[in-house]
């Protein structure tokens, strides 16, 4: 059953493949899609069920014994954001022919898409450093063909400052990994952790420590390395906008936890301080910044960022609870942010904009989509039932355990800011009237489209709001993924102790 | 000659971020495209330098000589070098489009994303 | 391996190709105006590098070796001419001013695209 | 190796090294682009030299091919600047973008 | 574009040799310097001097199939030289060798075949749009 | 009761589907439910004193959270209160809303507010209870922007969402900190520690945050200010907030929490001082006001305060007057609300000015409400006035403060009753009297019950005080306390203060005018308006965003740019200097004089691109630069790598040539200042010496070569290939260049796309200006 | 040359840089060479080419005497203080007809030093040729006509 860790780079990529094969056919592309997505959801999910029931698969590729060869591992948090992404993978395939100008899918939307999962599914489950780094370089480049598919003005813009700020990047990036390969000798990140322990100039250790946390940190959209996204996100097309949403920043997010539990553990008082204090800084910026803004895309922008900062400071208090709360919150973030964006592009079409002062009216205009809409922004605010109140619980739970207390504090004011802003949208989207006129109801779409842009949504938001009924399944397995990460020694003997296994 | 190397890919990183500060469009590239190099360098000269021994297997060998060159880093520099093509190439034409759209190469005269008013962007109801 | 004659005259070679390369550079800095320059670069240089790529087919005195180089000065024989006609032609085109000991210039310019 | 053939691969590196700094004048002094390719140009053909002596330096074969890629590339290049040319006239000629922007100070 | 008779003709000339001179650095890649990616972009190069002297039209009537059908066609051989391996019950890629007389080939070599025709199909993909664009 | 809580969720989410096929009969239908659970609850009543009722389930047990419920004595009370009060609403609302478009949601809202307030007093588990605590926030926040078009209904909704949330989120931390402090998060179990608790090192933050909850859910001055806002909410709201549940909430935690963190000078302090400044402001400003719900809402205040005040208090006697006042005030203010709502509904107007005269058309909501009113004042032999007198029989064992402020208070709620009363229904009969009628009975039903009440147990309190009183006591004290409640006490002390009490009310009604004169003067001259301040720190804060977002994301790349490599190299360079970590390699490779000759081309390159005045000239030199690091690969010993730069480092070029044919020179740029070069320039000198720092001290680190070695060994023997970097490429480690593949299609997919759009903006005659 | 023959030298030159001759190889080769050839389709014109081979190494070896002597006339003038030279761009009449021939020429012209070839008229009917050496155009012409085209006509016919 190991062959599973690779599905999740494996499957997207016969996906992308197959729509440049059938690149004359725009239906066939569509179908593909979906059908990647729906199998990359179903292994996925028997990937997560898998590791559930016996613990941590590891892969070696081409058949070679680690750490020289490429390593896939799946443990509890590998499988489990894998899954969650794929959720959200199906969801924009789904969304997307319906939302989509037929030109711009036409252009290569559905390779490109697909290449996209390749790059966040295999970020996920690899074992090797450098390997991230590629799979990290297949998300960007899909990105940034993404962000500028339309090429409007606004695209345009976005796209330049998104690339100017993340090529450097991923210089960084690069010359980070080559730096722990330089003191180590490995790429293996099992071996990496065991083999940092032994350098002597642990004082490197800890300089190369910082550069990952920039160079994710810019992944991630960390404080002040966040420009790019609230510069970026809110120009595409809502499918594009809503997957990079859902799915781009929270990779990031993954590398730190990863890297900041099984590579940089050795300086936790500085690495770990350092973190700590970004994502403070980061959930400040992100909800002003929410605030200060007229637009519900670049609202929605700056609102990543700020759960960043907040999930980032799961990854830097490193305590299980902590670790756990940030696993359950990325897992929520991912398919909250989604809906989001996918309802605020919805309700773009039916108030011909996105400037809140222009909007409105779509409380009276559409029960269903209001509904919707309020299940995630509620979320968003970190209200019960829905799924955001309980990563928000055990994140300043976490804080306050460990004696956080401005970090406590910093992530509750920004959780007030949220609901602050959460209330004025609210009253600016729905509830006042339109400027304009009556806003349209949902019958005014394209019927083809009504149920590929509304479905999504609602499932979204049925999910954010099952994870906030019923959140013990997720906590649990979210617990488990921070005991993995706590202690790694299960996930460093899979790996590198899978040399007589790995080949079977 | 790792020094030397090292110090040649500390200025050569020096001189990319001063093009990447600026507001030419085309300059930032060149930032980029000099960065990456600079980081090819020091890649390079981290795994090790070994004049003039490739690490092939001579023809007689069925394994590796003695005293050849570091293989593994040439591989890394290898994918990353074809990586950074693909970025740098998308981000050219990128370019191109922002000209023929705002017809400036100027980023601070490129403000359709983030429009200039007030000092907090558009500004919240 | 090789002998001592290959060896002589592969030093030969490479010292004289070397020095046709420094005329090519040297005319390149010196020569009054591009198109006289092409003249240095396009025939020194050939020249020069043909010659050391012949010093690498003489001193390895193998097959492979051989016939590669050989390929490779016969690439550069061809490809030398061709790219300096595409850059003369262009030069010229685009309305580069000649020296002015220039005696005459028959070839018509097209207006500019 | 005999001495006679490592002197003269001594001498070839250092006058090749000298054709380096020289084309590399032209190509930074310009004056016009046509200049600059045609130094350029030079350059990669003195490189290809470069490449061949290091082969000869070295006792490597394998470096030869590097010497053909980068010919056959460099030419291609080369008709690449001709075209640019060619569309866009000189563009040196008329003082130019970049000057203007950053670091013309002291120039 | 002026067209240029000379180099039109050394274009045509150099083409072949190119082409032949990149088969070459694929093929013997494994053993000597080259490879999937240098070979791809050799024979790119050798394509794109056939746009650049004859224009991206000529190119594409030369090549009959779209570029982007090359990327996708060796994206797909580069995916596909891992299932064998798969279908055995070995990790994916894991390589799989045959000898077919006196050549001793091996899914690698078809994974770098398959880069080769990314790489191609990517360059020229490129270069035809550069070319052909305004 | 999971079930309980659980059937009133359903029942609002049914209920709007109910609405829709029923509507005629959907508050009667939906009435119902609520009705029998309190039916229920009241079933309990009997052997509440003894045992009290606890259930559990399984919720997050990974973050300590059970879905516990705890019925004693308060829940009870509470419980009774909010379905019995709630079903009265439901069914009052079918009335007051007929024919509203949003009447489905409205039901659906205010179940959905029910089954909060229920499952916040029956919770046992403090996340439980927050839970249902910050739904019963989200809840009203919906009901109070009913009115949604309303922009003055919006800024009350947000305003009480804020306020409320504000406290909520330090609540939560308090909690948090009491689960630690105290060993578990079950309130139950808590209270058993509540002594070890009191003198923790934590008590005094626990307390503060858990207050700031409390307060602001109760509207405790300065946080009072929200609550007569949420007047803009349609009136069975109100008086379903007002009476029964949401700003009895925090009221309700600190009873909850009294024995526990009760008992203390901080508590004491803490409740007599903010109960007794809401007690007295809730009293002046319902004086002051003139809108019928506007008073209310004051008096509101006021109750608040005084329960406040009472528990801070403590004592038995002080807990009695709690648990009887508690009743007390949920009656009348009930009542008192609905009939203003259907004052409201029959003649058009709130405005006591423009009322009078309303007896003879309204006589049964009068009756109704001259009975609360009545109850309000504190007169007998209504509950109202047993509740007073306890409070003042508390009050003459408390601090000299506390008993004033409770007589100001009350006093005011004498000339309130009177305003709310007196005003509208006596004297000549207004224009907008002239045409009242009465609602129908799902208007009138309500106050009649609920006033009635308040008269029974008036006459009965012995009734009241052993079947609620007891167990709410008790719960509150943490022990059984011996409650006895007569109607007539004799002649005490408390009796005289009532007396008094009632004449100053009653003057102050008869100088009404003058009263409200002087009060608004009064605070005009304080310049105390916690309504605006809001405003204030709410623009205060939107300026804050707008200039922290503005200094951060100003939209200009450069400075993006800027900040991201001042960060790098402040971060680096602190690393290495805080941690120790700057090392230079002490053993190194032999200088080789064509590396030097390499790094000098390279350097060439890389500063004649700086220097370059034009774009070619620049793209020339980086190919200087290119071609020298190509040639450093393959001289080094990396002929794949050098051959790979060779290509791409050519084709880069090709590209960027291609592109520049479209390009025309660009206009001149606007040029950097001095300084920002200066800028500029320290920043790229900072970034290279930290790199290069960083650099030498990985090279200070032996690097183990057993991957390489590996490589070499099995390359041939493993992977049949003589090049050791072509077989890591396409075999050891062929995964990564399957994922450099892909990044080469999709860039080159991309490219293709991208330039599709250009040439269509051209077709299209797109104008780059 | 005919198809067939460039065919063989494809397959030989694969052979040639491939290093071994073996019977796979020649497979290999002749597999590889139809593969170019089909895509590239190179001269297609039939020309017969026995005994020309003398003639061609003829002309070999007086191209690398012209080559030798001005190369010697242009080094001195760059290596010597004094610019001797005088410049000057000349349409030289072509005889050449064929693509082949015309670019032969050209390339010629270019190795030779001292001259340059910079185009050919649209027309086919001209080359311009840039002289580092002009004291007579008329001279130059000829010098090319009669010299280089004569002896490059009589090889390539
Ligand atoms: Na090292
Ligand atoms: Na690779």
């Amino acid at each position: 059953m190991s062959w599973l860790v690779v599905c999740p780079i494996l499957i997207p990529l016969v996906g992308a493949a197959s729509t440049a094969l059938l690149r004359g056919s725009l239906p066939a592309q569509r179908i593909v899609t979906i059908a990647t997505m729906a199998l990359l959801t179903a292994a996925c999910a028997a990937l997560l069920w898998r590791v559930n029931q016996g613990g941590v698969v590891a892969l070696q590729l081409s058949n070679w014994e680690a750490p020289f060869g490429i390593t896939l591992a799946a443990d509890h948090l590998s499988a489990l954001l894998a899954l969650a992404a794929a959720v959200v993978g199906l969801c924009i395939a789904v969304f997307a022919p319906a939302d989509l100008e037929r030109e711009r899918e036409a252009g290569g939307f559905h390779p490109v898409f697909n290449a996209l999962l390749v790059g966040v599914g295999g970020a996920f489950v690899t074992g090797d450093l450098f390997n991230m780094y590629v799979w990290f370089e297949v998300m960007l480049i899909s990105s940034f063909v993404l962000l500028s598919l339309g090429g409007t003005r606004e695209q345009t813009d976005g796209a330049l400052k998104y690339a100017g700020i993340n090529l450097v990047a991923t210089v960084l990036l690069l010359l980070a990994v080559a730096l722990l390969y330089a003191l180590t000798g490995t790429l293996n990140m099992a071996d990496l952790s065991i083999r940092l322990k032994d350098v002597e100039n642990q004082g490197m250790v800890s300089t190369v420590a910082v550069l990952f946390i920039i160079a994710f940190g810019i992944k991630a959209a960390l404080f002040p390395l966040f420009f790019w996204l609230p510069a970026a996100y809110h120009t595409p097309a809502t499918a594009v906008q809503a997957v990079l949403a859902g799915l781009l920043t929270k990779v990031g997010v993954y590398a730190l936890l990863r890297s900041f539990t099984l590579l940089f553990t050795g300086d936790e008082g500085y690495t770990h301080g350092v973190l700590l204090g970004l994502a403070g800084f980061t959930m400040a910026a992100g909800a002003l910044g929410a605030l200060a803004m007229g637009d519900i895309r670049r609202v929605l922008g700056f609102q990543v960022v700020a759960t960043i900062g907040l999930m980032v400071m799961g990854v830097a208090l490193n305590t299980p609870l902590a670790l756990a709360g940030c696993v359950f919150y990325l897992v929520h973030d991912m398919l909250l942010k989604t809906g989001l964006f996918l309802g605020a592009g919805v309700a773009r079409r039916l108030s011909g904009g996105t400037a809140l002062a222009g909007m409105g009216g779509l409380y009276a205009a559409t029960p269903l989509l209001s509904l919707l809409m309020f299940a995630l922004l509620a979320s968003l605010a970190g209200f019960p039932p829905f799924s955001g109140f309980w990563g928000k619980l055990a994140l300043v739970r976490a804080a306050l355990e460990a004696e956080a207390w401005v970090m406590a504090g910093v992530a509750l004011a920004m959780g007030l800011l949220t609901m602050w802003l959460v209330g004025r949208v609210w009253g600016e989207m729905f509830w006042k009237a339109r400027p304009a006129g009556d806003a349209p109801g949902l019958a005014s779409l394209p019927a083809a489209g009504r149920a590929a842009l509304v479905g999504p949504v609602a499932l979204l938001a049925l999910a954010t709001l099952a994870i906030g009924l019923w959140p013990a399944p997720l906590m649990e397995i979210s617990a488990r993924a921070a005991a993995e990460l706590s202690d790694p020694a299960a996930y460093i003997q899979t790996v590198l102790g899978a040399r007589e296994g790995g080949a079977q | 000659m790792e020094l030397v190397m090292a110090i040649a890919s500390g200025v050569m990183v020096a001189i990319a971020v001063y093009l990447l500060l600026s507001r030419h469009l085309l300059r930032l590239l060149f930032g980029v495209i000099l960065l990456s190099n600079a980081a090819n360098l020091a890649i390079f000269t981290l795994g090790g330098l070994t004049e003039g021994e490739p690490p092939l297997i001579g023809p007689d060998a069925e394994i590796l000589a003695a005293g050849t060159a570091n293989s593994l880093p040439q591989a890394l520099i290898l994918t990353a070098i074809v990586i950074g093509f693909g970025l740098l190439a998308f981000a050219l034409v990128l370019v191109y489009r922002g000209y023929t759209v705002f017809g400036t190469l100027d980023s601070d005269e490129i403000r359709a994303a983030e429009p200039v008013r007030g000092s907090g962007g558009e500004g919240a109801p | 391996m090789a002998g001592e004659i290959a060896q002589a005259l592969a030093g030969l070679l490479v010292v004289g190709g070397a020095g046709f390369c420094l005329v090519a550079a040297l005319g390149v800095v010196r020569l009054p105006d591009v198109l006289v320059r092409m003249h240095a670069s396009s025939k020194a240089g050939t020249l020069g590098c043909g010659m050391i790529l012949l010093a690498v087919a003489v001193l390895f005195q193998d097959v492979a070796v051989t016939a590669r180089a050989v390929a490779g000065i016969a690439f550069l024989v061809i490809s030398a001419p061709i790219a300096a006609h595409m850059i003369g032609r262009a030069a010229h085109q685009s309305g580069v001013r000649l020296w002015e000991r220039t005696v005459v210039d028959e070839m018509p310019r097209d207006p500019g695209p | 190796m005999t001495g006679f053939l490592a002197g003269c691969l001594v001498a070839g590196f250092v006058l090749l090294g000298a054709s380096f700094a020289l084309t590399a004048v032209r190509l930074l002094r310009g004056p016009t682009i046509s200049d600059r390719v045609v130094a350029l140009d030079l350059f990669g053909v003195l490189a290809v030299a470069f490449i061949g002596l290091f082969a000869l330096w070295a006792g490597h074969a394998v470096f030869l091919d590097a010497a053909i890629a980068l010919a056959l590339v460099a030419f291609f290049g080369t008709v690449a600047y001709a075209r640019l040319i060619e569309r866009r006239g000189d563009e040196d000629i008329p003082p130019a973008d970049l000057e203007s922007g950053e670091n013309a100070d002291g120039r | 574009m002026k067209p240029s008779l000379i180099l039109a003709t050394g274009a045509r000339l150099l083409m072949s040799l190119m082409l032949l001179f990149s088969l070459f650095i694929l093929w013997r890649g494994h053993n000597e310097p080259g490879g999937g990616f240098i070979g791809g972009l050799i024979a790119a190069t050798a394509f794109a001097l056939h746009a650049a002297a004859f224009g991206a039209g000529a190119l594409r009537s030369l090549l009959r199939v779209d570029p982007r059908g090359i990327i996708a066609f060796g994206l797909s051989l580069a995916i596909l030289s891992g299932v064998p391996a798969l279908l055995q019950g070995l990790p994916y890629m894991t390589g799989l060798w045959g000898t077919f007389g006196a050549l001793k080939l091996g899914t690698p070599v078809l994974f770098d075949i398959g880069v080769y025709f990314v790489v191609v199909g990517g360059v020229l993909t490129m270069i035809c749009a550069l070319l052909e664009e305004g | 009761m999971l079930t309980v809580v659980l059937l009133i969720f359903v029942l609002a989410a049914l209920a709007p589907a109910l609405h829709r096929l029923l509507p005629a009969l959907s508050h009667w239908l939906l009435a119902l439910p609520p009705a029998l659970v309190c039916g229920w609850f009241a079933l309990q009543v009997p052997g509440i004193g003894e045992a009290p009722l606890r259930e559990a389930w399984v919720w997050a047990p990974q973050l300590g959270v059970t879905l516990s419920f705890w019925l004693d004595g308060l829940s009870l009370t509470f419980a009774l209160l909010i379905t019995g009060i709630g079903a009265f609403i439901v069914l009052y609302s079918g009335g007051y809303l007929h024919g509203h478009v949003h009447q489905g949601r409205f039901y659906l809202f205010i179940l959905a507010f029910m089954g909060s307030m229920l499952g916040l007093v029956l919770a046992d588990n403090l996340f439980s209870l927050f839970v249902f605590w910050e739904l019963t926030s989200v809840t009203s926040f919906l009901l109070i922007g009913f009115n949604h078009e309303d922009g003055r209904a919006r800024r009350s909704a947000v305003q009480a969402l804020v306020v409320t949330s504000l406290g909520g989120l330090a609540m939560m931390a308090g909690f948090v900190l009491l689960g630690v402090a105290g060993g578990g998060f079950e309130l139950s179990d808590i209270r058993a520690s509540g002594a070890d608790l009191r003198g923790h090192d934590l008590y005094l933050p626990i307390l503060l945050l858990v207050l700031a909850g409390a307060f602001t859910k109760s509207a405790q001055v300065p946080f009072h200010f929200w609550l007569p806002n949420a007047m803009d909410a349609p009136t069975p709201v109100s008086a379903y907030l007002h009476s029964a549940t949401m700003v009895k909430a925090g009221v309700y935690l600190l009873a909850r929490l009294s024995p526990t963190l009760g008992g203390t000078p901080e508590w004491m302090w803490a409740l007599t001082v903010a109960g007794g400044v809401t007690a007295v402001t809730g009293g002046l400003l319902a004086l002051r006001a003139t809108d019928l719900k506007r008073i209310l809402a004051y008096t509101t205040l006021m109750a608040l305060g005084t329960l406040t005040l009472l528990l801070g208090m403590g004592g038995d006697a002080a807990w009695q007057g709690f648990a009887i006042f508690l009743v007390a005030h949920s009656l009348y203010k009930g009542a008192l609300f609905m009939g203003a709502g259907a004052v409201d509904h029959g003649t058009g107007t709130r405005d006591i000015n423009e009322l009078g005269g309303l007896w003879p058309r309204m006589r049964l909501t009068g009756a109704f409400m001259a009975l609360a009113a009545l109850s309000m004042a504190g007169l007998p032999p209504l509950v109202g006035f047993v509740g007073k007198e306890l409070i003042y029989e508390a009050g003459l064992h408390g601090p000299m403060l506390a008993l004033l402020a409770a007589f100001v208070a009350n006093a005011c709620m004498v000339a309130a009753a009177g305003l709310v009363f007196l005003k509208p229904f006596t004297g000549p009969a207004t224009p907008a009297a002239s045409h009242a009628h009465e609602g129908g009975p799902a208007l009138w039903l309500g106050p009649a019950v609920l006033s009635v009440l308040g008269l029974v147990a008036g006459l009965a309190p012995g009734l009241l005080g052993s079947a609620f009183a007891g167990p709410t006591v008790a719960a509150v004290a943490g022990r059984p306390v011996e409650v006895d409640l007569h109607l007539w006490h004799g002649l005490t002390p408390a009796l005289g203060l009532s007396v008094l009490t009632v004449a100053l009310g009653a003057a102050a009604y008869l100088m009404a005018d003058r009263t409200r004169a002087a009060i608004a003067g009064t605070i005009r001259a304080s310049r105390v308006d916690m309504d605006a301040a809001y405003d204030r720190i709410l623009a205060g804060m939107d300026r804050v965003a707008a200039a922290v977002t503005g200094q951060l994301q100003g939209g200009s790349l450069r400075r993006y740019q800027l900040t991201v490599f001042t960060a790098i190299a402040a971060l680096l360079g602190l690393t290495l200097w805080l941690r120790g970590a700057v090392a230079l390699p002490t053993e190194m490779g032999p200088l080789s004089p064509i590396g030097l000759l390499l790094a000098a081309t390279m350097l060439t390159g890389a500063v004649a691109t700086l220097l370059a005045r034009t774009r070619l000239a620049a793209i020339v030199a980086l190919s200087i630069n290119g071609l020298g690091l190509a040639l450093t690969f393959l001289v080094f010993g990396a002929p794949d790598v050098g051959i790979t730069q060779l290509m791409v480092e050519t084709l880069t070029t090709v590209v960027l040539v291609l592109v520049l044919r479209r390009l025309p020179a660009v206009g001149r740029l606007a040029r950097p200042t001095r300084a920002q070069r200066w800028g500029d320039a320290a920043v790229a000198v900072a970034v290279g010496v930290t790199v290069t720092l960083v650099l030498l001290g990985a090279l200070a680190t032996p690097l183990p070569l057993d991957l390489s070695l590996y490589f070499g060994e099995h390359s041939y023997l493993g992977a049949h290939g003589r090049n050791v970097v072509n077989v890591i490429l396409v075999d050891f480690r062929g995964f990564d260049t399957l994922g450099e593949v892909t990044v080469v299609a999709i860039a080159c997919l991309g490219v293709y796309s991208l330039l599709r759009v250009v040439l269509a903006g051209r077709r299209e005659g797109e104008d780059p200006r | 040359m005919s198809a067939l023959l460039t065919h063989l030298l494809l397959a030989l030159a694969w052979m040639a840089v491939n290093g071994s001759f073996s019977f796979t190889d020649l497979v290999v080769g002749l597999v590889l060479g139809l593969l170019v050839m089909s895509i590239a389709s190179p001269f297609q014109a039939e020309r017969g080419y026995a005994g020309r081979i003398w003639q061609g190494l003829g002309f070999l070896l007086w191209f690398l005497k012209e080559l030798w002597v001005s190369s010697i006339k242009v080094a001195r003038d760059i290596l010597t203080p004094r610019l001797r030279a005088r410049p000057g761009v000349i349409a030289v009449p072509l005889d050449a007809e064929t693509d082949l021939e015309i670019t032969m020429l050209a390339c010629l012209v270019t190795l030779t030093p001292g001259t340059l070839s910079l185009d050919v008229s649209p027309d086919r009917k001209v080359l311009y040729i840039h002289a580092m050496f002009v004291d007579d155009p008329d001279a130059i012409r000829a010098e090319i006509k009669d010299g280089m085209e004569k002896r490059l006509l009589e090889v390539m016919r």
